[in-house]
């Protein structure tokens, strides 16, 4: 399948002559010839995903804000609880790392056209997040508070249940693809969702990760 | 097809009903009522034999938001929490669960508050108005689940040793500005 | 006014433009720190009021020079690179003289703000001021408990000397502003802050709650009353003393009533065994002008409609109806008139 | 592909030509009750848009009536305290979240800018669709509260904790909360729209420095919305929380923080006045370039302070909590902060009136009302000055000098620029002229009205009334001041109703428009009045700033679309290279439906949480209904086409 990037195939100005010169007819751009899918930063839906990354990552980085700013009306934290237990958080931390190799190949693959890669891919990144959400209902329950108990154990659950939204999400739009992958629809701008969806996975692990560093990490070091 | 846009209307109407109903801020007390004030509970062998008082006008207290906060405020404002707790009990028994030694009908809490019973139960007649212990029947109710979801606190934290949403002693002052030196 | 309600607009007009006593209002400052605020205040509406006819001006002038009349599109102008050279230098220097202009307004801010939030003396009195769901508690603190003034909605304070205020709220936020002393400061729950204002002239300045804190939000005033410091002095004394004893079998029943009602549950009386703290301390509710957070004036009358009705006067406030027999009531006014 | 037939220019489009009949079968929209919620061309949500958000003006009026009568007199029993709350905190977020931002962001961006740009349609037009949607359950939600008495009545901004668990019982607050998530998720999805439309829907030539400045002012304003809507449903998605399920972010008791939720709504709350502002000041600059006839003077310098106000915008947060007693150190920056921000809106003032100084103006109607902006925003503008200085501050914080200040300048950066949009862009939007004459009174009227109750509130201000207040004892002598204020609320209402008379009169027997009445530069006029619903018979190409006075005769047009399917163009963000085709995705029901199972979880979760893991399911189905790849091209693609990596 023929790949070429956008600056080999210019649009065609028609002959447009000297400006000065009397009207003899419309002059025209003619764009026929331009593709109909764009991968990566060309593509409308991967800005339109940059953008909600945004809305989402600002929603994350107020309720880290949030964090901190009651981390300082406390003396002690976690106040009068212990940290949260490691087990499942770190292990969640590292599926999430070793998760990206499958969303890299997804998104190294889809411009290719390989359908079948993508598919496979597919699978093995919904497996991952499977298993990530899996480790995730273990982990709420090693937290050592209630979110009723006070403001801190408050964050701590909402932090990570908001992160836990974000997994589900994700998981589901996998599948969705997964599923569109095993029908002869996946083709063409299909093939850009399931790219643009690896990016969404990358935020989803970066968030995670420092939702971990803030949860685990700075209840034990600060 | 009409029967069910008339149920959908009904359904329409009750429920702007309930709504009104449950946001309603009393904020004029009918007169009290009840001559139970002055009946006298001599023993508590024989609950709810005597007439159970009735609220005013009924479910006006079981049925707002409003009466049961005011009622819960009551509750902390007269020291229930001395002996129930937020309702897991103590002195005097708990009110979250089930058990009711005189009858959970709000009139059997309302006598209850205005009579007192025997072992330690104060009574509160002339103490309260009649309409705070309506109020304070409502708020009981609610720990033990005994009213629509929409109407009871919202925030479950009825055992926390801490007052639910109030100053407490140890504050971090803040924004001290322009305040002579020594008071710094 | 409630009957004499008519639509004359020249009358609320003449009504409006008589000057009220001076003791709520921004620009009639009795204390030193509203003056400079005043002073701040007047400096930058009259730089405000320049630019403003400056920019009409310029508007109309504008209007005036290029306007034409036409109800069709006229032609696009030409460029002309000379007008729209002198144009922009126009722009440039009004936006230099804007930049100029604000900062004077930074500098003259940040210099008042520092005049107003500056202290001398060294010997202020403190007041603890406690935001209620809709009153003020005030309190003198002393390191002993027995020095320990309590009142309600009624400051008094001492002329020249600085006072310092403590700030706390029981429940939602209130703010605490004289607009004729100073500016105002939030109460919030959960944050104990400071600030302080003086006095120079004797009088009683009038005061609000300015934070949206509830449906009585609208009664929740306060007073402040500033008086020589002999005569401070002297009220300090008076207030220190327990309730005093009822003189009269009226009052002895008054007691009866209070001690015997509701009234126990919420207020306290020092000197009997009403203790609570939920209302307002009534030890010496006599000698204060105003009840209900400035509502009512504090004669009998107002006493007694608002102990059998509150919800009339202040729909929602937290003191319950008292539906007494016309004695018991008629003592109770009596006994409570006596708390001087 | 080529186009056989003669190429004919946009400007003499009239729907007679083949390609023109291709083009309106291709691009039409379902018809009857179910393609009514089907729609997705922006100039048909546009509309409903600004329609929607106009009843919600009036609606808010309504309240704002009942505010004024209640303080005609001392100690008024017209309304008690209990209903007053509601009404003011009703009107107060009604005007803000169903009104100024609908209308004045979403309503007016997405019927203008796809038009501004030369697209066909707005980028994701079923979000856009499903962002309305949301937008109408938003104020349904809000609306059918208040009607079953459960309004909110803790004010625009609740303030915790007076809207938390303990104070504010029963549903009223939740209401309001939800209310925000509803508008704030339609806001940031046509920010996302409109955002990308500009960025990669523009004509092949419209390189950022021949943008319109509405369309840059659009952009700002998307961005502005991306970063500081997440703060309000933040804030507001905690308060829900600590009053469903008992957490404790706001509660002290616990190592909660009331300044917290101060913090985060304040860090949305100003950014939120420039998204309702710089709309308008977008218009005024479109107009007042159409009207001087003459390109607008000082382009960059204009374009450079629409950015920075966007910028600082976000750092003057703190001056709305000045009285909670905060450091001085931070007092000062947030002042300089403050005042800074005049510098940008200064400066476009000044460029709008060197504009008019070297122009050849023509006061029409539209212009009027832009007169009537300059005026009564001045004014708002420079009582803000005094607002930022914190010792002002401190005495007018929470008066009704400060609800005098705001009026100034959000009823003069939205509404009198609405209202000169409105009479500008009326030919455009209905393909009939708006009446003049009513259209003068209506000015007079609402702003001898406006100026009548507003400019007196400043005294009542300085006078010691505060805000929010439901009424006043006969001794504060601030009666005279009110009856005053209320007297004007005649006139505003006597003006809107003439504009409603214009309205329904001009639909039916206004003048024929014609494409460009006004004889304006952007290319919104090329096309018919109102617009076909594929917007260009040819995607144009521009060769200057302002188009249609600028470029020549034969400049050239896009050729090589498709005809048979929604194809639209893509461009390079920075300098409108042609890059690649994408196609419309055309009507569907699915985002109503969208709209409908979210708005069921959204509701349902102020009662139960349970409505979240019931409800999320059938959201999903919609989502993927929505997004599920169905039917083929009429003509099938080439296989082995090119693609862009």
């Amino acid at each position: 399948m023929a790949t070429r990037a956008i600056s080999d195939t210019p649009a065609k100005w028609g002959d447009m002559g000297s400006i000065n010169e009397p009207i003899r007819r419309p002059l025209t751009l003619d764009v026929s010839s331009l593709p109909s899918v764009a991968f990566g930063h060309r593509n409308t839906t991967w800005l339109a995903n940059v953008f909600y990354m945004a809305i989402e990552g600002m929603m994350f980085a107020l309720m880290f804000a949030t964090y901190f700013y009651l981390r300082t009306r406390s003396t002690d934290w976690p106040p009068g609880h212990l940290p949260p237990a490691l087990t499942y958080g770190v292990t969640n931390a590292l599926i999430f790392v070793f998760s990206l190799a499958p969303a890299w190949w997804v998104r190294r693959r889809a411009p290719e056209g390989d359908r079948r890669a993508v598919r496979n891919g597919l699978l093995v990144l919904a497996l991952f997040a499977l298993v990530a959400t899996a480790f995730r209902v273990f982990e709420f329950t090693t937290l050592n508070c209630r979110w009723s108990d006070d403001a801190y154990s408050s964050t701590v659950w909402v932090l990570i249940g908001m992160h836990s939204g974000h997994l589900v999400t994700e998981l589901i739009e996998t599948l969705v693809l997964f599923a569109i992958s095993l029908t002869p629809k996946m083709e063409g701008t299909r093939l850009a969702d399931a790219a643009i969806n690896s990016d969404y996975w990358y935020f989803v692990v970066i968030t995670g990760l420092i939702v971990d560093v803030l949860i685990y990490g700075t209840t034990r070091f600060l | 097809m009409r029967l069910r846009l008339q149920l959908g209307l009904l359904f329409a109407i009750a429920s702007v009903l309930v709504s009104c109903q449950r946001e309603d801020r009393i904020l004029r007390q009918p007169p009290p009522a009840n001559d139970i004030l002055n009946t006298i509970q001599i023993s508590g062998l024989n609950p709810g034999a005597t007439s159970i008082p009735t609220p005013p006008s009924s479910n006006m207290y079981q049925e707002s938001a409003y009466a049961v906060s005011e009622g819960q405020k009551l509750f902390e404002q007269y020291n229930c929490v001395g002996c129930h707790a937020h309702g897991g009990g103590g002195i005097g028994p708990p009110l979250m669960d089930r058990d009711w030694i005189y009858g959970s009908e709000p009139g059997n809490i309302f006598a209850t508050i205005m009579q007192g019973r025997p072992n330690g139960m104060p009574s509160f007649r002339n103490r309260i108005p009649e309409y705070q212990g309506w109020e304070l029947a409502a708020y009981v109710r609610s720990l033990a689940g005994l009213l629509p979801k929409g109407v009871s606190p919202n925030r479950p934290d009825q055992m926390n040793v801490k007052p639910s949403e109030s100053s407490t002693s140890e504050q971090k002052p803040t924004g001290i500005t322009g305040v002579p030196e020594q008071h710094k | 006014m409630n009957s004499g309600f008519t639509f004359v607009p020249l009358r609320f007009l003449a009504q409006a433009m008589t000057l009220d006593p001076g003791h709520h209002h921004v620009l009639h400052p009795a204390a030193p720190q509203a003056g400079h605020i005043e002073w701040l205040y007047w400096i930058t509406f009259w730089i405000l009021f320049a630019v403003f006819v400056l920019m009409i001006v310029a508007f109309a002038s504008a209007a005036a020079k290029s306007g034409v009349i036409a109800d069709h599109p006229l032609p696009i102008l030409e460029k002309d690179e000379e007008g729209d050279r002198r144009a922009s230098w126009g722009v440039a220097s009004a936006v230099g003289i804007t930049v100029i202009t604000l900062f004077l307004i930074l500098v003259l801010s940040v210099v008042t703000g520092k005049r107003v939030e500056g202290l001398t003396s060294k010997n202020p009195v403190t007041i603890q001021i406690t935001g209620h769901q809709w009153w003020w508690e005030i309190s003198y603190p002393n390191s002993q408990a027995d020095q320990t003034i309590t009142t309600a909605n009624e400051i008094h304070v001492p002329i020249n000397t600085p006072v310092v205020v403590l700030t706390n709220s029981m429940d939602v936020i209130h703010s605490f502003w004289a607009p004729s002393i100073t500016g105002k400061r939030d109460l919030l729950p959960g944050y104990s802050s400071a600030f302080w204002f003086e006095i120079d002239k004797a009088g009683i300045y009038h005061g609000q709650c300015a934070e949206f804190c509830g449906l009585q939000h609208a009664h929740m005033g306060f007073s402040i009353v500033a008086e020589p410091v002999d005569q401070f002095q002297a009220w300090q004394q008076q207030q220190l003393k327990p309730a005093r004893e009822p003189s009269s079998t009226d009052a002895a029943r008054g007691r009866e009533v209070f001690l015997t009602h509701a009234c126990l549950m919420c207020h306290t009386i020092r000197g009997t065994d009403a203790g609570s703290r939920f209302g307002p301390d009534l030890t010496h509710v006599a000698s204060r002008n105003m009840i209900a957070a400035e509502t009512l004036p504090n004669t009998a009358g107002a006493l007694a409609g608002w102990i059998v009705d509150p919800q009339r006067i202040k729909p929602g406030t937290e003191m319950s109806p008292n539906p007494l027999a016309a004695d018991d009531l008629q003592a109770l006014v009596v006994y409570l008139q006596s708390l001087h | 592909m080529t186009v056989a037939e003669p190429i004919i220019a946009n400007d003499q489009d009239t729907g007679k030509s083949e390609l023109a009949r291709r083009l309106a079968r291709t691009w039409c929209q379902p018809k009857g009750f179910l393609g009514w919620f089907s729609n997705t061309h922006h100039t048909v949500i546009g509309i409903r848009f600004m329609v929607t958000a106009f009843i919600f003006l009036l609606l808010g009026g309504v309240l704002a009536a009942m505010i004024r009568l209640q303080l005609i007199r001392p100690e008024n029993s017209l309304i008690g305290p209990d209903l007053y709350n509601q009404v003011f905190t009703m009107h107060g977020s009604t005007m803000i979240f169903l009104f100024a931002v609908p209308m004045m962001f979403q309503g007016f961006g997405v019927y203008i800018v796809p038009l501004m740009c030369g697209a066909r349609n707005i980028a994701f037009p079923r979000l856009n669709a499903f962002s309305y949607y949301l937008y109408v359950g938003g104020a349904l939600v809000l609306w059918g509260g208040f009607v079953t008495n459960t309004g909110p009545d803790v004010g625009w901004f609740a303030y915790v904790p007076l809207s938390g668990p303990a104070y504010s019982p029963g549903h009223r607050a939740d209401i309001w909360s939800q209310m925000i998530t509803f508008t704030e998720v339609s806001a940031l999805g046509v920010a996302i729209c409109i955002a990308t439309t500009i960025l990669r829907h523009r004509a092949p030539g419209m390189t950022l420095n021949r943008m319109p400045i509405l369309l840059w002012e659009k952009l700002v304003i998307s961005m502005a919305v991306i970063f500081a809507m997440p703060a309000v449903m933040i804030a507001s998605g905690l308060l829900l929380l600590d009053r469903l399920v008992g957490t404790h972010f706001f509660n002290p008791a616990q190592g909660g923080d009331v300044l917290l939720y101060q913090h985060l709504f304040w860090f949305f709350g100003h950014p939120e006045v420039y998204i309702i502002f710089l709309p308008g000041a977008a218009i005024v600059s479109t107009l007042v370039e159409c009207f001087s006839r003459r390109r607008i003077l000082g382009y960059t310098p204009i374009v450079v302070s629409v950015v920075a106000t966007g910028f600082i915008g976000f750092s003057v947060w703190v001056h709305h909590m000045f009285a909670t007693g905060l450091p001085q150190l931070s007092e000062s920056f947030f002042t300089a902060a403050s005042l800074m921000i005049v510098i940008p809106t200064g400066l476009q003032f000044f460029c709008w009136v060197a504009t008019m100084w070297t122009g050849r103006l023509q006061l029409q109607l539209p212009m009027l009302w832009c007169f009537g902006f300059f005026f009564v925003f001045l004014i708002g503008g420079l009582s803000g000055v005094m607002l930022a200085s914190v010792p002002v501050d401190l005495q007018v914080h929470d008066t009704y000098f400060v609800v005098a200040h705001f009026h100034y300048v959000l009823i003069g950066g939205a509404l009198f620029p609405m209202f000169a949009g409105i009479y500008f862009w009326f030919p455009k939007i209905t393909g009939r002229m708006a009446n003049t004459t009513l259209g003068t009174w209506h000015f007079w009227l609402f702003f001898i009205g406006f100026n009548t109750t507003f400019f007196t509130l400043h005294f009542l201000g300085l006078r010691g009334m505060p805000r929010r207040v439901y009424t006043y004892g006969a001794d504060m002598h601030w009666q005279g001041l009110n009856v005053l204020a209320s007297s004007g609320v005649v006139f505003m209402t006597a003006g809107l109703l003439v504009f409603l008379a214009n309205v329904i009169r001009s639909l039916r027997m206004g003048k024929i428009a014609g494409n460009n009445p006004w004889g304006d530069a952007g290319l919104e006029w090329s096309m018919s009045s109102p617009p076909p619903p594929y917007n260009f018979l040819h995607v144009p190409t521009v060769s200057g700033r302002d188009p249609l006075w600028e470029d020549p005769p034969d400049q050239p047009v896009v050729v090589g679309l498709r005809d048979d399917i929604r194809e639209t163009l893509v461009t390079h963000s920075l300098d409108t290279d042609p890059q690649h085709k994408d196609e419309d995705p055309g009507p569907s029901i699915w985002p109503f439906l969208t709209a409908l199972t979210v708005s069921a979880a959204f509701v349902g979760s102020i009662f139960t949480p349970w409505a979240v893991p019931i409800g999320a399911p059938p959201v999903i189905v919609t989502m993927i209904g929505w997004l599920w790849p169905r039917g083929q091209s009429p003509t099938p693609r080439p296989s082995g086409e090119i693609w862009v990596r």
